[in-house]
């Protein structure tokens, strides 16, 4: 959503991936936020992700709503397509065109108001159907394009810019995720490019759907004090419990890993991913005591952070139907039409 | 008054209690006498308890629609006794279950009452609630068979067929034909003077519904992504697709599915998934109803403007709002044509029968692609869920899919560079990529405002050249949607004009005009936008009388505001009370006009 | 939804209650459901629940979407106003009518398709509202009044009549009131009147949004072996972790409870109900802990049942927004206006 | 060419950076001079960095429309400089920063082009990057009053009234005026031969924009439930409800609130919870746009079919779908007629500036109460956002809100049996009753099929009976709306047709022609249905140009099918490029068909 095509001027000494493009090829246009808003590092972060694990741009599809954060997918990979559609329905069109191709990454960029008010059923119901994506909340507890409105996310006494605390209790993406099985559910700040990263990456290779709920300050909105969105109280309330690291899967996992402390998973892909628990007491294989922890530090006023739950064992949409390997948009049509003479047997049921 | 091969029979008995498969016997064994049938279903919106009829016309000169009488009524359902024999025309014949006596003011001396015990016969030959229930049903089937003359040998045929893994129950169905045909045969003279002939007018044909007829078709058509949300009287079109792609579609190796239905949270999301699926090359669809055009509305314009194609199937049942879901109507005309806000306007076809559900399924896909838009496929309950006799449907092995304009990776690799939304040829319609092809290929879809190369724009020129450019491919649909089913004869002066289901009656009502010398012509228009056929005939003649199942009058507002068809001329004939169209009605509904003074 | 009315016969031997109504006064008309739905025993249950609440019938509102659950307002309370609305959105319409009309109850039938498919939105926010209502779920795992597809709280594995089992991850209403902080969350089963009627007084009676998701098994599509919603399965499975007792204001509290055993609730309205404990470990009032149990107990393939959560602490919608407490229908619109003199005044401002 | 009064100011800056109050201020100043002006925004779809423009129209006429024409540019705005300086009309004046210095192709001989540093005074002035920013709008306020003569006494007291509590800021901001008009003064030969002189046309006017004064209409109707979801252009109007609410609606008691505001999750909500709480007795509504109404309308085919009252203001953007969410059209008029699937038509009423958006919004609640149906107010971007001078709004304080047909707990109990659907006095209206008032008025309201009675039916007459009897109440409805605003002259056998935001912009043209010797009748409709004098009107005339401000004419749409106007005589001028319509456009289209051969 921009007028300006950024200038493509080659730099000799950027490095390069395995696919021999720079960083500067997954970006976008120009983002036209207003300066400081959270999306623009979550769009690098993005940008960094994508570029280290050699996706090729066209096979990646870009999906969103309608907010500021939906308009990122603008701001990234220009040569992916991307699919701006009606507020808070990226999920089902995302949907359906994993449906039509499985081999494309999808990633879904949403905001709380996108996600959690307007779009919060289909939300729900892609996490039921294990859609395999990688779901990101641009979450600034405001409705930023419509100029600041609460958003389901507001927490209880968070102050606007003029008039009254919010009063309702707020809709947590990852504890509703945790609720409804999703797979993959992270937590990060836009603020911390280092975190955010290699959670991006997990949840880019997880087979499945992984949310990424990224606390990411609208700065005209919802950055002063008394707002439990900014930037101030997220970095002073923050509580990083679970690091990840991804593992080429052509690197060696190196160091052997006390138990308790980190754990690898293997993920469908050949991929690994290293959790690196900081707090020891800390189960994110467990719905269930990873729901009861997010909910005492969330009474204890502390924002947890990092890679919260993630489950590799259940399969994605497309396994648990059995569908076939093969995207379904590459199948020729005519491998998919019975023909003339299937069409005359089958008619002697109707006689 | 003795007729052969023209006669109404209806089956009053309570939803729940089994009685279709006992109705599709009697249906098929007249069809397989070589007699041309049509069979509809008046059930409630309930699952088990509630009264539901069956009426089968036997129509030896092949008519499509209902008729508006019943001559012989099986009136199984006490609840409804009063109901069902007050429905009967003057000369005809009820038959109930006599187990039970019934009240002498319950009768009518200008019909034949005639009881059997069908309750008090199956309990004395069959053991079991559920057994004996069933086998009163098919027991009536024996008495009709009876009294009408129907074949013994093809409903023997017929049981065998189908119970052919089942021998004791052959032995059962068996028991009961000859039961209730046995005991008409002793107590009334058989057969009645209205009766069941064999003739060879069904060679070729089959009967069959619109949903099942047009899941078939979205098999043939290579469709691959379903996405739906159950509703009435939708459903069994998904569950037909379903069917066949259990049938045909598993990859032969592997046996994994070469297909995928999505039963979507609800409209909204279903609508989005097609748009997804076939944003990236799948041929997708979805099957709804009038609530579900609405909750679609927001994604269908969307999809008009982004120009994404998409299938949607309307069987359209009786509104407003929920309306009456198990009844009829042609009433989402308007609401489809311009579903959502701004300046919208979409492609409809209107098949007329089962067949043409089967064709303008493929139609409708190799549309969608075409034109880049969303096609919608405004079928009825009418259509969709009773059974029409119908040629045989075909199939060209040289079908060669129309994709459209869809630009591959060698194509996109000797572009200089790609715009989404130029007009290259002239006729509207821009060349669109697929996700995953090519990086040159990549442009940002969105409902937004766009220029023409396909970057955002809140500029007024670039926002309208794209608006009007859209114009310009309206013109062109004009000319791809199938054309108009016209039958002209250069006397006439007055004409009658109908879509969809309205067929069979207009056809059988021009007949009976004909016979009281009122000539008229016909058309049937099969798409909006309106071919220049469609405004030839309506100029040609000074009267059209437009024949619709809605209040509104909602094909003429349409005729009137795409092809400026003249209002003074278009007469509405309108039919809106649930139940099918019959021809009595546009029969009268001419008449009157023409009494009124009105040109034939 | 029928043709029938119910024949008015008195019964002078029947009990009355404080109004002097008898239960036959709380009727509706005749059911149109198949024989042995569980919906027609909710019915039942509902019918006894307000008859023992001496509730006048029309000061009840009875609010329902579309499906054979939502046809149910028919059959009680005929003195009730109805409110049949439109699939899955019948929560906003509760949510309007209560906004402008305090004073009444709220009694919203729903069912599983209705709540958590196409209405999940609706009900995640009304949750989020604590809208002063009675949400009842008649879930049965099916759409019955379509006929038999699977719904979204269908459980991983359960068969249908015929065609391949369910796939996906069932959306539970308990666990998802809880993670959204519903203020009364019960789950019971229509064949267990003797706990569902005293769920349902307390869900009455509570002020804020009280859930009670009632298992109501679906006789003609999803009752037979394999399925995890039938009768059979639901009785064999049943675990009853939380009793409640309704005590009329009027009553004295007689007994004194051992801690940890029951636990007496007082409601805003003066009412209270006695919780007594099955599992002497459970806690009622802790949503984190809560959720631990439920979620062990379904991965333990039991279905936990009784009265799982309550916050009486929290205010319902009006309070939270200090709405006035003579409902807003009822405020003459002459008092609204505020007159031709202040319209004058207020334009100054205008040029 | 000297002209008074009669200029075109149009200021572009970066959004995000605080023109609005400076704008503000240089309009107020010069309608407290008793000059006419139009104040009209156009902003982009983002929150900050990229071009908005304000433009004031200085009208000693009295024009309500915008001028397609820019006397007098300042361009502040380094990014859009040459679509600004070209933008500019022959003649005409360009100001702008020359703190950098501007290439030498950005030029033109035939406008003046003058230079002002803005930014280095106000670096050198003031503190703080904020304040500078700031500081620089309200310099070139103080440039326009010099060059244009504005007087800067009345500036002064509006500064000093809008900082009446902050004396710092007035010091401020009137160092910030001189610093903008000495510049000026000094360099330029002050005024300009278009200048602005005191006059006395604005005495018992206002400046506001339609959004605010709807908002304090539903104050003003006793609206008391409103609920909605945030979407431009609608949004301010319930920020201004919320507004008024916080002044004027609190028990004086207890100060609890008496109203009720809640943001809904969706526009789904939002409408379910408008007529939740409209069927519970309370006024309620909800402000939205064209993607609103798509998501409404499910919904809305209920509320038409169950009868229940409501209030929906479409302000309405250009579409189709998300479109341009910034700029103006007119293109939700058929989705809103005819909003939802099955036989449903709507109450549409037209505000034509802001003063009518205040009175209908109370006309809307009088009609949605006694026809027991949703009414649509139709506003849009241009008047619901823009600066409109208009008359004082007027209160009666004799107004009895018209609560239609409610039952009050006497009647009730008076009754034997209260039926909801019953036309008991021929009108199409029923009565109904409200919840909790009394057992006697107990009944179930559903969207689906139901008796007079308000029995749930799935049977024929039962149904056709309800659905019959709301025509009926259409023809009621047609005389229960506003009337159209007819200017009759018996001589002209033309006319020109608008509604809502056209008027201005005819008004204008009517006058241009009838300079031109084209003498043409007007009528601006107000309401859908129309009236008979609509119906008249059109009858009277050979030619009546139908100006609307979408692609696909879709009020003409309306007159035809709703009124049967000939479609012969009804010839469309439309404007949708998403600006507002000016007087040019309609007058060129007019003169532009009669050298067609159309008649005057
Ligand atoms: C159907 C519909 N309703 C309302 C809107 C207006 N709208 C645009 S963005 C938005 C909210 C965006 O909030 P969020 O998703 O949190 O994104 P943010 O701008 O905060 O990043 C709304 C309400 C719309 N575009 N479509
Ligand atoms: C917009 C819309 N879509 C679909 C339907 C069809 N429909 C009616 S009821 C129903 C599902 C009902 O399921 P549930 O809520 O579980 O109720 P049950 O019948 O099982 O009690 C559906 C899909 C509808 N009425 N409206
Ligand atoms: S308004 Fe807020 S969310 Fe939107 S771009 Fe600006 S800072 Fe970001
Ligand atoms: S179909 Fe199922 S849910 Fe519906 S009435 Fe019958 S048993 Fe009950
Ligand atoms: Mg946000
Ligand atoms: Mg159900």
């Amino acid at each position: 959503m921009t007028f300006i095509a950024k200038p493509k001027v080659s730099h000799p000494g950027l490095p390069k991936n395995k696919l021999g493009l720079t960083s500067r090829d997954y970006e976008g246009v120009v983002s036209t936020l207003c300066a400081g808003c959270g999306h623009d590092s979550v769009t690098a972060a993005l940008i960094q992700a994508v570029f280290e694990l050699d996706i090729e741009p066209h096979m990646l599809a870009k999906m969103s709503g309608i907010g500021c954060s939906s308009k990122t997918p603008a701001y990234f990979v220009s040569q992916a397509h991307g699919f701006n559609s009606v507020h808070g329905r990226m999920p089902s069109v995302t949907t359906g065109a994993n449906a039509a191709n499985r081999d494309l990454m999808y990633i879904g960029v949403s905001g709380d108001g996108d996600s959690l008010s307007i779009g919060v059923g289909q939300f729900v119901h892609a996490i039921r159907r294990n859609l395999n994506m990688c779901y990101v909340i641009e979450n600034n507890g405001v409705y930023g394009l419509t100029k600041g409105q609460f958003s389901a996310s507001a927490d209880i006494g968070s102050l606007p810019k003029k008039g009254m605390p919010n009063q309702q209790e707020p809709i947590d993406p990852v504890s509703t995720a945790l609720s409804l099985g999703a797979t993959y559910i992270a937590r990060s700040f836009s603020g911390d490019k280092e975190q955010l990263v290699p959670l991006l990456k997990g949840a880019l290779l997880h087979s499945g759907f992984s949310l990424v709920d990224v606390i990411s300050p609208c700065v005209t909105f919802n950055d002063h004090e008394g707002s439990t969105k900014s930037y101030a109280h997220t970095r002073q309330f923050y509580n990083h419990v679970v690091n990840v690291d991804y593992i080429h899967p052509s690197e060696e996992i190196k160091a052997s890993y006390a138990e308790g402390e980190a754990m690898p998973i293997h993920l469908h892909g050949g991929d690994t991913i290293i959790l690196r628990k900081v707090d020891g007491g800390y189960d994110p294989t467990s719905r269930a005591a990873a729901f009861k922890y997010l909910r005492e530090r969330f009474n204890a006023g502390e924002i947890t952070t990092g890679l919260l739950y993630v489950n590799e064992a259940r399969e994605e949409m497309h396994e648990l139907m059995g569908n076939s390997d093969t995207p379904l948009s590459k199948i020729p049509l005519d491998e998919l039409n019975p023909g003339k003479e299937e069409l005359k047997k089958i008619q002697n049921r109707y006689r | 008054m003795a007729t052969v091969n023209d006669v109404v029979i209806k089956i009053g008995t309570v939803n729940g209690t089994g009685s279709a498969s006992a109705n599709g016997l009697l249906r098929k064994s007249i069809f397989r006498m070589g007699v041309p049938v049509v069979g509809k279903n008046y059930f409630p919106s309930n699952i088990q308890g509630l009264p539901t009829w069956y009426e089968i016309r036997v129509t030896g000169d092949g008519y499509q629609s209902r008729s508006n009488r019943v001559d012989v009524m099986v009136a199984m359902n006490a609840q409804t006794y009063a109901k069902d024999l007050a429905d009967v025309a003057t000369g005809g014949w009820l038959i109930y279950d006599s187990t039970w006596p019934r009240s002498r003011q319950l009768d009518r001396d200008d019909i034949m009452v005639m009881g059997i015990p069908f309750s008090r016969m199956c309990n004395e030959h069959f053991d079991g609630a559920r057994a004996r229930i069933l086998m009163k049903n098919i027991a009536y089937v024996g008495a009709i068979a009876a009294l009408l003359d129907i074949d013994l040998d093809i409903i023997t045929s017929l049981i065998e067929e189908t119970y052919a893994a089942k021998q004791k129950l052959i032995v059962s169905n068996m028991e009961a034909i000859r039961l209730g045909y046995d005991y008409a045969m002793e107590h009334y003279s058989c057969p009645l003077p209205m009766r069941v002939e064999k003739m060879d007018a069904t060679e070729g044909h089959i009967v069959i519904d619109g949903n099942t007829a047009a899941g078939l078709g979205c098999v043939y058509a290579g469709a691959t992504v379903g996405a739906w949300y159950p509703i009435t009287p939708s459903t069994s079109l998904m569950d037909a697709f379903r069917d066949f792609c259990l049938m045909y579609r598993h990859e032969p190796e592997t046996d994994k599915r070469t297909y995928c239905i999505i039963q979507a949270e609800d409209e909204l999301a279903a609508i989005g998934m097609v748009l997804g699926a076939n944003w990236m090359g799948a041929r997708s669809f979805t099957p709804t109803s009038g609530p579900g055009i609405s909750l679609m509305s927001e994604f269908i314009g969307f999809a008009y403007y982004a120009e994404i194609p998409a299938v949607i199937f309307n069987v359209q049942r009786t509104g407003p709002s929920t309306g009456m879901p198990t009844r009829t109507q042609q009433c989402d005309i308007v609401s489809c044509a311009y579903a959502s806000h701004g300046d919208t306007m979409h492609v409809l076809l209107f098949p007329g029968d089962p067949a043409e559900c089967f064709d303008m399924a493929v139609q409708a896909f190799d549309l969608a692609e075409r034109l880049q838009t969303p096609i919608m496929v405004l079928s009825d309950l009418d259509i969709g869920m009773n059974d029409w006799m119908v040629p045989e449907l075909e199939w060209n092995d040289d079908y060669v899919p129309d994709r459209g304009k869809v630009l591959d990776a060698e194509e996109l690799e000797k572009m200089e560079q790609f715009y989404r939304y130029l007009d290259v040829d002239g006729d509207g319609i821009p060349y669109r990529t697929l996700p995953g092809v090519h990086p040159k290929g990549a442009y940002f879809t969105r409902g937004s405002g766009h220029t023409k190369l396909g970057a955002y724009t809140e500029n007024s020129d670039d926002y309208q050249d794209v608006v009007d450019r859209l114009l310009v491919k309206w013109e062109t649909t004009r000319t791809l949607v199938p054309e108009a089913e016209i039958r002209y004869s250069a006397f006439n002066k007055a004409a009658i004009l109908t879509l969809g289901s309205g067929d069979g009656a207009c056809k059988e009502a021009l007949d009976r005009l004909e016979a009281q010398n009122v000539g008229l012509n016909y058309c049937r228009v099969k798409a909006f936008p309106f071919t220049d056929a469609v405004r030839d005939f309506i100029e040609k003649h000074d009267v059209v009388y437009v024949v619709e199942q809605n209040r509104d009058a909602q094909l003429r507002t349409l005729l009137i505001n795409d092809i400026d068809a003249d209002q003074n001329k278009l007469v509405s004939l309108l039919h809106y009370n649930g139940m099918p169209i019959h021809a009595g009605f546009v029969v009268e509904g001419v008449l009157a006009e023409i009494a009124k003074g009105r040109a034939a």
